[in-house]
This record gives structure tokens, C-alpha cells and sequence, in this order.
């Protein structure tokens, strides 16, 4: 096997002496499962291994593994699977087929022998596919691409229902929208209270509660309190201006306002 | 002298690879000794004076580059069509329902920072543009709308928008900054519009 | 019909500008309405045959490549390709002689467990991608090998791998189980190509 292909975990099994030495370096580390160490087996018969002789990999496959035991080594469950099987697969072909059940003792043999193969052409293919012509090593591309240049021109597509959806959705995620906002609104300013006080004066002839003057539909007491003071404000200013009258019968009492009739 | 044609060939898969243009003298340490350097590239130079690509010199290296006349076909332009994100929606909307706005206050209204981004998008659009500054400490750039959101969203006039004016005396629409006090003292918001400095 | 040889120079240009390999419809598309892009890039192969950079064809796409006897010259050029473990590399020729293939017939083929880090590491390369599921029971992911892959590896098409039409002929390519050593009960696995849904 070719070294250069692997790196050096893949090279160990390459070091192993095969068993024909019987000083069979056991390192099962080295070995990529109990296939792997039938293929370096095999390939110790030099022969195709459609032809090899199985009886003899399996025996030489199982005085592997009672090498490996021997020297103490930690052997894994599927190379001891692999033991068995091929134990089993011994005696099939040893011994005459007595009755029908299942594939031959040659029939599994030829299965195996026929995986080896298998397992054999992939790590030549792997090999061929790592010398042939690899792109980059052997054939450079250029060096210097002169990339195409590509102008976006990007085009946003929009309608307007998503547009409304979009300013909706946020509205609603934020919830009551600003805060502040509702503070602000529901602020009476002393110049509507002007407003409104100048524009109904005199709708009411006599002495009436300035509190009638509030605009209606104010339910929200901090609203309520506001234009409270804001009308009491702008009555104060217009008492000032000498356009109406306050009277208060007691402390805290209700506070009463008429319009000034002219020449008073 | 006659030229050795494999040298040649040499030199053309060496400009060809290289990252970089390649010097003479460069070429003349990767070609095989006695290769005559200057024959070479003017033997490429004119093999494909013709071609789709020359050889060109550039601040006296040596490269394989387009032929001028065909830099053309390395331009592409290409249109794509995009949606907007739910940010830059928003505050498409928020600009077209309150402009002039500064960041700050599609910010606030948002409730969340605006990326750069968001708002690239929306100029890159051609849908907003800014309109001036708000006469307020650190005179803030205003945001509006342009002619192409108008076109495009099929409307005459901003006040077309729907529910503009519903929503508007609604007082969903307004842009006040925080603060209660800032609140009252602020008086004519409507004016606010004439205030704004053209500077754009 | 004549060439323009207008069009084999934009051609030319096209697919020497670009790094990455340029299907026909690509140049199709750049070059003038009703160019002869077979003529044209049969043409360009002829021209380039014995220069010492040439034009191939990888999976199914056109680009220059410096030509193959001349890769000693280049080494400095050369990018550092990682070196694949045995298993990454063996998983990878399963992957590519056999697909689409499930991992637990490439864990037949090797004969041991694949690891996690293994198909990972083909991923990462961009060499491997899934194709679709089996329909059989479990229904199992199939894995096939990527345009990237064939263009590392210098391949036109997957039938272009070493060796791979005498290993069909072998037999040596089928991705029935031998069921030797587990009893594996499966048994309808001849039509598999066939019965693979896309899903990826």
C-alpha cells in the first residue's frame, strides 16, 4: 500500500510483518476493523482474492486474535464477532453440508471473498484518486481571476397595504402608543379654558358653578383636576379683565361666576 | 537563437498560475537556464495580441489580462428585488405619517434604535430623503418622503395616505419628544413644519 | 456555418477571467444571441491543446487549467490541499464509486463503524452532500459527491473515476448487502437507485 496517501494514523497497519514471519506484530490499534486485518491477511496468499483460500484466512485470522489475547491485549467486540463467525465458518466448510438451512460453507466463503475484493478496489480507487490529476496540485487554475463584476441594482417591492400593516403592528405592539402622549391630551391648557369660558359665558344668566363650565366627557380624574384649574384660572384672569364675577360662599364651598353686565 | 518552445509553453502556465505578475527575473529563475526571457514574453506578448486575453506589462511585470476591448463582458448588472425588513417597513411608515421626523423621533415612536442599515435601505430605495433641520438643540437632520414613495405607493399627495387625517386628530400621529413639562411648554406643533431650515 | 472568431475571443476572455469553472448556459448567456458555443469551445480546446495552459472540462464545465505535464514547474503556485485521513478517504471513494450511498453501506464496505468526524471532515471539504433518503425501513439518508469534488479531483463525470467501468462490470459497485455475517433480513435492496427520493 501506498504511504503517501495517508496520513500516519492510516500508515501504522502498513509496518505490521504478516503472519507468515509467525511474528506478527499485533497492534490492532493500527488496524481499521477486523476487515482491514483480513484484507492485510489475504493479501499475504498473493492471489486474486475472488481465489483466495478462505479456509486459510480463517485460520490464520484466528490465530491473530489468540495472539492478541495471549499478549493481553484489549481485543474489541467485533473482532471476537468476526472470530466466531469465522470459527463457524470453518466447520461449514470443513465438515459435509447435512441438510439445506441457508447458504454453503463455499457460498459464504465466496460472500466474503467477494467483500474483501470490494474493500480492496475502494482503497485502490482512493489511492488512484488521490495520485491521478487533483486540481490545485497538478493543474492550476488562474491565479489571478479577474472576477466578473457585478452591479446590483436592487429594486424593493412594497404595497401599501404592508406599509399600513407594518405602522399598525407597531402601533399595537407598543401598546397604549405614547404615554406621554395621553398625559399631554388630557391636559386642559388654561388658554382652551379661556376659550371656552369666554365663548359660554352669558349662556348661563345667573350665578352658576364655574364647575359647569368643564368641558363635557372628561372621566379621567387627572383630566378632571386639570381642567378644573385651568378654568379656575381662566376665570380668575377674566375676573381680572373685568369680563365676569366670582363669589364663593364658604371655604371650599362651590365657586359661583356670572357674566359682568356692562356699566356694573 | 531560435526559441525553445517548451519554454514557451512554460512561461505562459507560470503567468497563468501565479497570483501575482511575475517579473523577468523571476521567470528567469523558474524557467530552466539559458531560457532567453525577453523572446519568450515577446512571443507571447504577440501569440495573443489577438486573443481574448493579452499579455500586458504592468509596472514591469508580466501578466495575462482581458483584452480592453472585451472588459465589458466582466460587467454584469444585475436588478434584484427585495423585501423590505419589518424595521425599515416601519419606519418607512413612520417617516410617511410624520415628516418631517428626525432619527430620534422614529426612534421613540419605534421604541427601539434605528441601525444605519435600516435607513440605507429606505435612501437606497429612493423612497426617503432628508428635508432639513429641526431648529432644536443639536438641529437634528428631518426625514421625509420622496417623490418615487409617492409614485410608487400610487398616491397623489402624503395626505392621501389612509387614515391620515383619522389617525392624526386621533393624536396617534404626533411626534412630541418626551417629558410632560417639555409636553406643555411645547405649543404650536403644527408649525413646526414651516420652521424646519431648508438645507438640503 | 462560420465561426465568428469575435465570439471565441469574448469566450476566451470569459473563461479566463473566471477561476471557477463556466458551464455552457453561463456563456450562453454573456456572449451574443445565436453564437455557436459547442463550435466556439471546441475551437478554443484545439487552439490551446499544446499550449501550456489548456482548456478542460469538469463536471460538465469549461475552464483553463495549466496542462498536466508541466505541474513540477508550479510548485510554489501550488495550494496546500489537505491531507485526508485513510478513513475520510476510503469513505469518500465509497462515496463517490457508489452513489448514492447510505452510511450504513459504507460501513459495510470498510467493515467498521463510520465516525461522526469522518463524514464531517467531507462535508467541511465540500466534497459530500446528502442526496435523498432510501425507502427502506428507517428510511436512511444517501450521500453522493458534489460538482466540487469532480473539479478537485480533475473529473468530467463520475464515470470518469479510475477504474470505474471495469468495477461496475465487476459487480464490485452494487450496494447490496452480502448479509454474511449479521443475517441482515433485508431483502428488496436491488431497486434501490431507483427508489431513492429527492428531498435534499
Amino acid at each position: 500500500m501506498d504511504k503517501g496517501s495517508f496520513d500516519d494514523a492510516g500508515q501504522k497497519n502498513t509496518e505490521v510483518i504478516p503472519l507468515t514471519s509467525q511474528a506478527l506484530l499485533v497492534d490492532l490499534d493500527g488496524y481499521e476493523g477486523p476487515l482491514d486485518v483480513l484484507l492485510v491477511l489475504a493479501r499475504d496468499q498473493k492471489v486474486d482474492l475472488l481465489k483466495i483460500s478462505i479456509l486459510q484466512l480463517a485460520e490464520q485470522y484466528l490465530a491473530f486474535i489468540e495472539q492478541a489475547r495471549a499478549l493481553r491485549l484489549e481485543v474489541a467486540a467485533d473482532y471476537l464477532v468476526m472470530a466466531a463467525w469465522l470459527a463457524y465458518l470453518k466447520s461449514r466448510l470443513l465438515l459435509p453440508a447435512e441438510e439445506d438451512d441457508g447458504p454453503s460453507g463455499e457460498e459464504l466463503a465466496d460472500r466474503l471473498a467477494f467483500l474483501l475484493k470490494k474493500l480492496e478496489a475502494m482503497r485502490e480507487a482512493a489511492e488512484k484518486l488521490m495520485n491521478g490529476t487533483v486540481v490545485g496540485r497538478d493543474r492550476l487554475q488562474r491565479g489571478r481571476p479577474e472576477a466578473i463584476r457585478i452591479t446590483r441594482h436592487s429594486k424593493y417591492e412594497c404595497t401599501l397595504r404592508e406599509l399600513l400593516q407594518a405602522y399598525a403592528a407597531q402601533k399595537e405592539r407598543k401598546g397604549i402608543i405614547n404615554p406621554l402622549r395621553l398625559m399631554r391630551d388630557a391636559v386642559f391648557s388654561v388658554e382652551a379654558a379661556l376659550d371656552r369660558l369666554e365663548k359660554m359665558l352669558g349662556t348661563l344668566p345667573e350665578w352658576t358653578d364655574l364647575m359647569a363650565y368643564l368641558p363635557e366627557n372628561i372621566s379621567d380624574p387627572f383630566s378632571r383636576r386639570s381642567a378644573q384649574a385651568s378654568t379656575l384660572l381662566a376665570s380668575l384672569q377674566m375676573a381680572k379683565e373685568g369680563q365676569l364675577e366670582l363669589r364663593q360662599g364658604a371655604t371650599f364651598g362651590p365657586i359661583q361666576v356670572k357674566k359682568r353686565k356692562s356699566g356694573q | 537563437m531560435s526559441l525553445d518552445p517548451e519554454h514557451v509553453r512554460m512561461a505562459e502556465a507560470l503567468l497563468f498560475a501565479s497570483k501575482e505578475p511575475l517579473d523577468e527575473a523571476v521567470l528567469a529563475e523558474r524557467l530552466p537556464e539559458g531560457a532567453d526571457i525577453p523572446a519568450i514574453l515577446s512571443t507571447i506578448e504577440e501569440q495573443y495580441r489577438h486573443k481574448g486575453v493579452n499579455l500586458a506589462r504592468l509596472a514591469g511585470k508580466w501578466t495575462f489580462l482581458t483584452a480592453p476591448d472585451l472588459s465589458w463582458l466582466l460587467e454584469e448588472e444585475r436588478e434584484t428585488t427585495r423585501r423590505l425588513s419589518r424595521a425599515a417597513l416601519e419606519t418607512l411608515a413612520i417617516i410617511a405619517y410624520h415628516q418631517p421626523a428626525t432619527r430620534a423621533e422614529i426612534e421613540e415612536i419605534r421604541g427601539v434604535g434605528l441601525s444605519r442599515g435600516t435607513m440605507d435601505v429606505l435612501f437606497d430605495a429612493g423612497w426617503i430623503r432628508p428635508r432639513g433641520r429641526r431648529r432644536t438643540p443639536g438641529r437634528p437632520v428631518t426625514y421625509g418622503v420622496t417623490e418615487d414613495f409617492l409614485i410608487h405607493f400610487g398616491l397623489d399627495d402624503i395626505k392621501d395616505l389612509p387614515g391620515f387625517d383619522e389617525m392624526k386628530a386621533a393624536g396617534l400621529l404626533s411626534t412630541e419628544p418626551t417629558g410632560i413639562f417639555n409636553d406643555l411648554a411645547q405649543t404650536e406643533e403644527d408649525a413646526l413644519e414651516d420652521e424646519e431650515e431648508k438645507e438640503f
